[in-house]
């Protein structure tokens, strides 16, 4: 298939890590209202984003998320009073980590979605799997974890072939 | 060019620690003093506990007492009785993590007599334990040091270290790694991390480290995969990077004691790096109360938030 | 192994019409653990509760997975269902396939892959549920109530004369908020004093009220049933308790130059003052910020002419801390100003209506100090400027409302009614006068209210012109307004004597504040939400708070007094009980993994953390570890978030739960 | 067999068994760092520094799997990893302390239980052992009875010569193949001396003193003075020729996983941690002094065996600079 054709097929899968209080009951919004999104967003739901652990996401890639949307009520509005403070400055960090790895940050949204703006998840959504999309899929972390150290490494071609099949 | 780094001012230093713990172990000052003392191989130290008034006389302080003896202070090490007030020698560099592990309760002040040791560097990994100390074989944290003489300390010995200027590596490493496409720096990374072992040397050196469970141990949930393969190896580093940022004070331990010659402390140093940059936050210098990842400010930088 | 329910909900249509409902189930039965799978046209309703309640019973079901709108919705239907049949609640999880699937996206094929998904990642999740025993915790029978309006008024009366302690909270001297300002009330016209005061007096008097006039909230600690309440009652200057009201150091105040706000700027008050003379409690405050004494230290006129001494300049703020298990927010509304932009507000303003640079272009709550029998003017409405009679008068609606260029879109709601108010107290003043009222919709349901809105038109005379004002100006004595009637497609143009603008509702200013004082959610206007938009309608999201008046949305008086009722009446259902069962999702500490770094501790917003001491049996101190007052937590997570050992869990979010659906995707 | 192999001619044998399909496994730079590992090109292997893991990982890899499940349905399949797959691989330039622990890994993989992944790499595998002319203070091989040249373990073992080149010698059957099978690049020995081996300097240790006194001392004060510096990581069973211990990890989700086997130390806490939360070895000092015991007592028990080859690397590389050559030494003198 030529590339860019394969791209356009390209079904990416996002998750997206939301709290319960704003960002999940916005995207409750958008749904009450009827708005339309991709449908390539799987939704997490979390008391806060305060409860967000960065291995989630690491994890997400790891289990072959192409993008991660992490999303909670504005400053504020937290309805824990400070999750979502603290929340921040641990992605502010956690972000810069992924990135000097290697991570493309491209694949990583943070956005702050309150219960009322249904229209801005919509976008965020939308956003997010069209640009994850044209970045085509993250084979980063797949390919790691298809990795073997040599001496555990099987390399015999029709034991790959029944691993690939798999 | 090859410069060498004058460590004459250790002869000193080991009289006026042998002096000092004698005459707080015969005092009764401190229960037990953790030090270095010569080990077999040519040039080597090791820790070392001593109890007893008589032994100060093994303790010696050179170029080769690499370890930042802080890890034995922490819960994760029971062996070391903590009873009682405990001396312990300390470079510039260890007392910073001693700071930190104050800051999040994991010892008092109150009940360590700090040592401390006015320190001219110390040798990197790759060089051998009887090696001269030069600008070449010196350890990468001491080309950055910034606390030769350790402050706040219960004693530390009236001596000058004289340090030439050296050119900051990690600081250039970092540079260089942040200029690459992000796909280059995955390789790279993925290159170092495969040679992994999960031998765990980096986690059981730190001072940091001090969780009696490792998370990266469990397996109800398996945060983090536990076998020493390359995506294991990775998550496991990157989380090890996020649980140490804002702590680590940059002892290098985890770097100097990897078997694999994995640049762990570049992560810690890029680490060290942004929450400078971002919330002008420097680990160890005092104890704070919360660090930066315990804490906010309403005004805290967002611009990557939508 | 489980034995996993799943009940895939048809919604009517809602969510069949794009999801392929029986496919969702027929692939979601051969998951895993999976034991029974089926679909229903609405789980919700009886026969569907039914349906669920005995196939948990025939089919042994160890857990329960239904799959239909969002948990937000119908998650408490459910688990009460899950319970009745012998399930613990916490083992019944609901899949959102309708909100975040069927209602947004149109492909069938997808939709369905999608919510097969979604099905499949909440089994995985309930698969490590575990069983959450409910926590009671102890209910103080107090409450709180913030406002003294009509709404605060109304909640506080309820609530006491059930018999529970009521502590009151005003931030002006005096209670009545607005309600007490008006002239005369709509549809009804009675005097709003009349009705008004009797009830602000029985708040006075009612022997388990305790009122706090002149105080701020500030701060709030705890838990529904158990909130420690810190009121700053701020320095009056005059004791409370020594005052008998007798006004004799407001008419010897030498400084009554100080424009009085409660007549919207119309008349002057003295430094010492109350704000009207009905006001409660009849106790006078010293405005500090203008009195002489306090500005030059010269003066003490009040202190000497005052004969019980009540009169004191060195009185401090004082901080009261008060034990309450409810709260009612009844903070009432501010009239949006178009005079200037309010600072980081999203609203626009206009600047075209001269309001604040015309001296006779009004708003509506001045109109009804004008009108007032006990306003500045005796109840005459004259002008401003020059005290004249207007003989012409418009009246301009929606200013602010509804109009999303200027940054409000909602409707205020009480503005058509009142302006009709206004213009038949205009003509019962003003015989020969003649109101005219641009309009864009009149919106006039409620009982009585149409006919009141045509009484204005049929009866008093006003010219309704459908239509928005484009400009007005003054121009001698008169402002001309010009507009458009869009009824008829013609310019309009008249010179009026006087102008009244019907400005829209909005928040009290400081809303924000307060709510993150409180730990509740508020719009982007400001407005609290409520819990559910139908129905729970006066509940906050944070439990124990409730919501009474124009604070959560634009509302009446019929309204307000019904929803601080409402309100009242849901203190009541909470103080009927002696403990309360709480929802247990809250953290727990493995003591085991605990090395008492307290990072947990630094970061929980409830200060829910304590230490702990773990002993050997010999009593030796083995550790110090982290220990969560299951009272006191809120549920948040963040200190498993924030523990390197992960040795504190958040029961319901869990790692495991939360790493199987990772894993499911 | 005796035979020289010429400089040119060794690298040509590297790149002959390379482009016939065999897997070269020779110290190699790894991201900067002296490992085993295959070579993809004989231009790669680096035969001057020690590599920093031993060869035992070709025979009894870091990690590898054993066995996949899939759960589709309520069905649930399980697919073996079959051994037969493994493939032909020539170790060259094993060091006499790498090689000679590999028959001592034998026994313990073949014994009661015969672990096919071990024994068919094992089958599989050909050992060019390479005799060492330097060391450092760390090498103990001699002080174990072991030498810098010492054939143990290796099929065919070089010897460097004055002039360059190897002598070769063949000691098995799979030596002889090789040689047999590449006779054009090997020669008749030339008679040139062989460079003078290294010199280990630890004095040997008198194992069977060592021995006695591990027996009787199982509970000894002195084992806290030995281990109270030690952090508990495991760089010295991992980087050890002869430590083989492993533990078996389910790794996956619900829906598909691996069933993994792969290296463990006794210096973790994790190790012999039971699931009812009690630690038999709750202290690092008992779990150091199982490192000895196994070494130099059980595997002796039960195989007669020492299992330590003496090259020294979990001296250089401990992070707290423990020495096991001085402490069995001052066990040997107690």
């Amino acid at each position: 298939m030529p590339m860019e054709e394969q791209m356009h097929s390209f079904e990416p899968k996002i998750i997206a890590f939301v709290c319960t209080w704003c960002t999940y009951a916005g995207a409750d919004l958008a749904g009450t209202s009827r708005m339309q999104y991709p449908a390539n967003v799987r939704v997490l739901k979390f008391p806060c984003t305060g409860r967000i652990d960065p291995v989630f996401i690491l994890k997400a890639f790891q289990q072959g998320a192409d993008g991660v949307l992490v999303s909670g009520c504005h400053p504020g509005d937290c309805h824990y009073i400070a999750g979502n403070f603290h929340a921040r400055r641990r992605f502010a960090v956690f972000r810069k980590l992924l990135e000097f790895v290697g991570v493309d940050l491209g694949r990583l949204q943070f956005s702050w979605v309150s219960a009322a703006e249904g229209g801005k998840w919509v976008e965020m959504v939308t956003d997010l799997t069209e640009r994850v999309r044209g970045m085509g899929p993250m084979r980063d972390f797949e390919e790691l974890a298809l990795e073997e150290q040599w001496s555990g490494a099987i390399t015999t071609p029709e034991l790959q072939e029944a691993y690939d099949s798999i | 060019m090859t410069n060498t780094i004058d460590t004459s001012i250790y002869v000193a230093i080991t009289e006026a620690i042998q002096g000092e713990v004698r005459r707080i172990l015969s005092e009764g000052n401190v229960s037990a003093v953790i030090g270095y003392a010569a080990a077999r191989r040519k040039g080597s130290a090791q820790p070392t506990v001593i109890v007893q008034p008589d032994d100060a006389e093994k303790l010696i302080f050179s170029a080769a007492c690499v370890n930042n003896l802080a890890v034995y202070l922490t819960k994760a090490k029971k062996e070391i009785p903590k009873t009682g007030k405990i001396g312990i020698v300390v470079k510039g560099c260890d007392l910073k993590a001693l700071v930190g592990l104050m800051g999040e309760s994991q010892l008092k002040r109150e009940d360590l007599y700090l040592i401390g040791v006015p320190c001219a560097g110390v040798l990197a990994s790759t060089a051998q334990p009887a090696q001269p100390l030069t600008s070449d074989t010196i350890a990468p944290k001491c080309r950055e040091c910034d606390a030769r003489l350790p402050t706040g300390c219960d004693f530390v010995p009236d001596q000058q270290p004289v340090i030439p200027e050296l050119e900051r590596r990690y600081s250039a490493e970092i540079a260089r790694l942040e200029a690459m496409p992000p796909a280059e720096r995955w390789a790279y990374w993925k290159e170092q991390f495969k040679k992994c072992i999960k031998c765990y040397a980096c986690r059981q050196v730190c001072p940091f480290c001090f969780c009696e469970q490792c998370l990266c141990d469990r397996n109800k949930p398996q945060m983090v995969e536990t076998t020493p393969r390359p995506a294991g190896n990775a998550a496991w580093h990157i989380v090890r990077g996020m649980h140490l940022a804002g702590r680590c004070a940059g002892c290098a331990e985890c770097e100097r004691v990897c078997p694999m010659d994995i640049p762990l402390n570049l992560l810690n140093r890029k680490m060290a790096k942004e929450l400078k940059e971002l919330y002008n936050y420097e680990a160890g210098f005092e104890m704070q109360e919360k660090g930066p990842l315990a804490t906010y400010d309403e005004k805290d930088d967002q611009s990557f938030i939508k | 192994m489980s034995r996993i329910g799943v009940f895939i909900c048809h919604c009517g249509e809602n969510i069949s019409r794009t999801v392929d409902v029986e496919r969702v189930a027929a692939l979601v039965g051969t998951l895993p653990g999976v034991a029974f799978s089926t679909d229903y046209k609405y789980m919700c309703s009886d026969p569907g509760q039914g349906l669920l309640k005995k196939a948990i019973q025939e089919q042994r079901l160890s857990h329960v997975v239904v799959a239909a709108c969002s948990p937000r919705m119908h998650e408490k239907t459910f688990r009460k269902a899950v319970e009745s049949a012998g399930l613990n609640p916490f083992l019944c999880e609901m899949a959102n396939i309708r909100e975040h699937c069927s209602w947004v996206h149109e492909d069938r094929d997808e939709a369905t892959a999608k919510a097969v998904e979604i099905v499949g990642m909440m089994v995985e999740r309930v698969k490590k549920n575990r069983v959450l025993p409910t926590i009671t915790v102890p209910v103080t029978k107090r409450s709180l109530v913030i406002g003294g309006g009509i709404a605060g008024i109304q909640a506080a009366l309820d609530i006491a004369d059930a018999g529970h302690e009521v502590v009151l909270v005003e931030r002006e001297p005096s209670i009545g908020g607005h309600m007490a300002q008006l002239s005369e009330t709509f549809p009804t016209l009675d005097c709003s004093q009349c009705i008004m005061t009797p009830k602000m007096v029985d708040v006075a008097n009612h022997p388990k009220i305790t009122l706090y006039t002149y105080a701020e909230i500030e701060q709030v600690e705890g838990y529904i049933g158990n909130f420690q309440v810190t009121v700053r009652k701020k320095a009056r200057s005059v004791d409370e308790d020594k005052c008998t009201g007798c006004g004799v150091c407001m008419t010897k105040c030498p400084q009554k130059k100080i424009p009085n706000t409660f007549d919207r700027n119309l008349g002057m008050r003295p430094a010492i003052y109350v704000p009207f003379p009905q006001a409660v409690p009849n106790t006078p405050v010293i405005d500090r910020e203008n009195c002489t004494k306090f500005k030059t230290g010269k003066c003490g006129v009040c202190q000497k002419v005052c004969g019980p001494g009540a009169v004191d300049y060195e009185q401090e703020d004082q901080l009261i801390v008060e034990p309450v298990g409810a709260i009612v927010v009844a903070t009432g509304f501010d009239l949006y100003s178009i005079e200037e932009k309010p600072k980081g507000s999203p609203i626009k303003g206009y600047g075209e209506f001269g309001h604040g640079k015309i001296p006779d272009v009004i708003d509506g709550m001045t109109f009804e100090r004008l009108a007032s029998a006990s306003g500045p003017t005796g109840g005459k409405i004259l002008r401003p400027s020059d005290g004249r009679e207007p003989k012409q008068i418009v009246f301009i609606q929606c200013v602010g409302s509804r109009a999303r260029e200027k940054g409000i879109s909602y409707c205020s709601k009480i503005c058509c009614m009142y302006t009709a108010k206004h213009t038949m107290l205009y003509h019962h003043k003003v015989h020969d006068g003649q109101a005219y009222v641009f309009f864009m919709d009149a919106r006039t349901p409620g009982k009585s209210y149409d006919e009141f809105w045509r009484r204005s038109i049929e009866e008093e005379e006003a010219v309704y012109i459908r239509g928005m004002v484009s400009r007005l100006y003054q121009k001698g004595d008169k402002i001309v307004v010009m507009g458009s009637d869009i009824a008829v497609g013609v310019q309009v143009e008249i010179e009026a004597d006087m102008v009244v603008l019907a400005t829209a509702v909005q928040p009290q200013k400081g809303a924000d504040t307060l709510a993150q004082k409180l730990g509740i959610s508020y719009d982007k206007y400001h407005f609290y939400s409520e819990a559910h938009a139908k129905l729970r309608p006066v509940e906050c999201a944070t439990a124990g708070i409730y919501l009474a008046g124009a604070c959560q949305g634009p509302k009446d008086i019929p309204d307000t007094v019904s929803q601080a009722s409402a309100a009242a009446a849901k203190v009541m259902t909470l103080f009927a009980k002696d403990k309360l069962e709480r929802e247990p999702i809250v953290a727990r500490v493995r003591e085991a993994g605990c090395v008492g770094c307290f990072y947990c501790q630094k970061v929980c917003p409830y200060g829910a953390v304590e230490e702990k001491e773990i002993r050997d049996r010999q009593g030796n101190l083995v550790k110090v570890v982290a220990y969560v007052n299951p009272g006191v937590c809120g549920g948040c997570g963040t200190c498993q978030a924030t523990c390197p050992s992960k040795s504190v869990e958040l029961d319901g979010y869990t790692d495991e739960q939360i790493v199987a659906m990772i894993e499911a995707l | 067999m005796q035979k020289y192999l010429s400089q040119q001619n060794f690298i040509a044998l590297l790149s002959k068994l390379i482009s016939d399909g065999k897997r070269v496994v020779a110290p190699r730079l790894d991201a900067g760092t002296p490992l085993y590992g295959p070579l993809a090109d004989s231009a790669g292997i680096v035969l001057d520094q020690l590599p920093r893991r031993s060869a035992k990982e070709t025979f009894f890899p870091v990690c590898e799997d054993i066995m996949s499940y899939d759960k589709v349905g309520q069905q649930v399949t399980l697919t073996n990893v079959t051994p037969a797959s493994f493939p032909e691989t020539i170790l060259v330039g094993g060091r006499p302390c790498d090689a000679a622990a590999i028959p001592v890994l034998d026994a313990v993989f073949s014994w009661d239980y015969k672990d096919e992944f071990f024994l068919e790499r094992r089958r599989k595998t050909t050992i060019i052992g390479l005799s060492c002319t330097q060391a450092d203070d760390a090498c103990f091989c001699t002080a174990v009875g072991l030498s810098p040249a010492d054939h143990k373990g290796s099929d065919l073992f070089l010897t460097p010569v004055e002039g360059g080149g190897y002598a070769c010698e063949t000691f098995t059957e799979k030596g002889e193949a090789l040689v047999n099978g590449n006779r054009d690049l090997f020669a008749e020995p030339n008679g040139a001396q062989a460079l003078p081996p290294a010199e280990p300097q630890v004095e040997k240790f008198d194992l069977k003193k060592v021995k006695a006194w591990l027996d009787d001392h199982f509970e000894d004060s002195a084992w806290d003075g030995i281990a109270v510096r030690c952090v508990g990581c495991g760089a010295c069973a991992f980087l050890c020729p002869a430590c083989h211990c492993f533990d078996i990890v389910d790794e996956g989700t619900e829906k598909t996983g691996k069933r993994r086997k792969c290296w463990d130390a006794c210096g973790f806490w994790k190790f012999t941690h039971h699931a009812s939360g009690h630690n038999p070895r709750d202290l690092q000092p008992k779990r150091y002094r199982n490192r000895i015991m196994h070494k130099f007592k059980y595997y002796d028990d039960k195989f007669g065996q020492t299992l330590c080859t003496g090259c020294g690397r979990c001296i250089r590389f401990c992070p707290v600079g423990i020495d096991i050559a001085t402490i069995v030494s001052e066990i040997g003198k107690k």
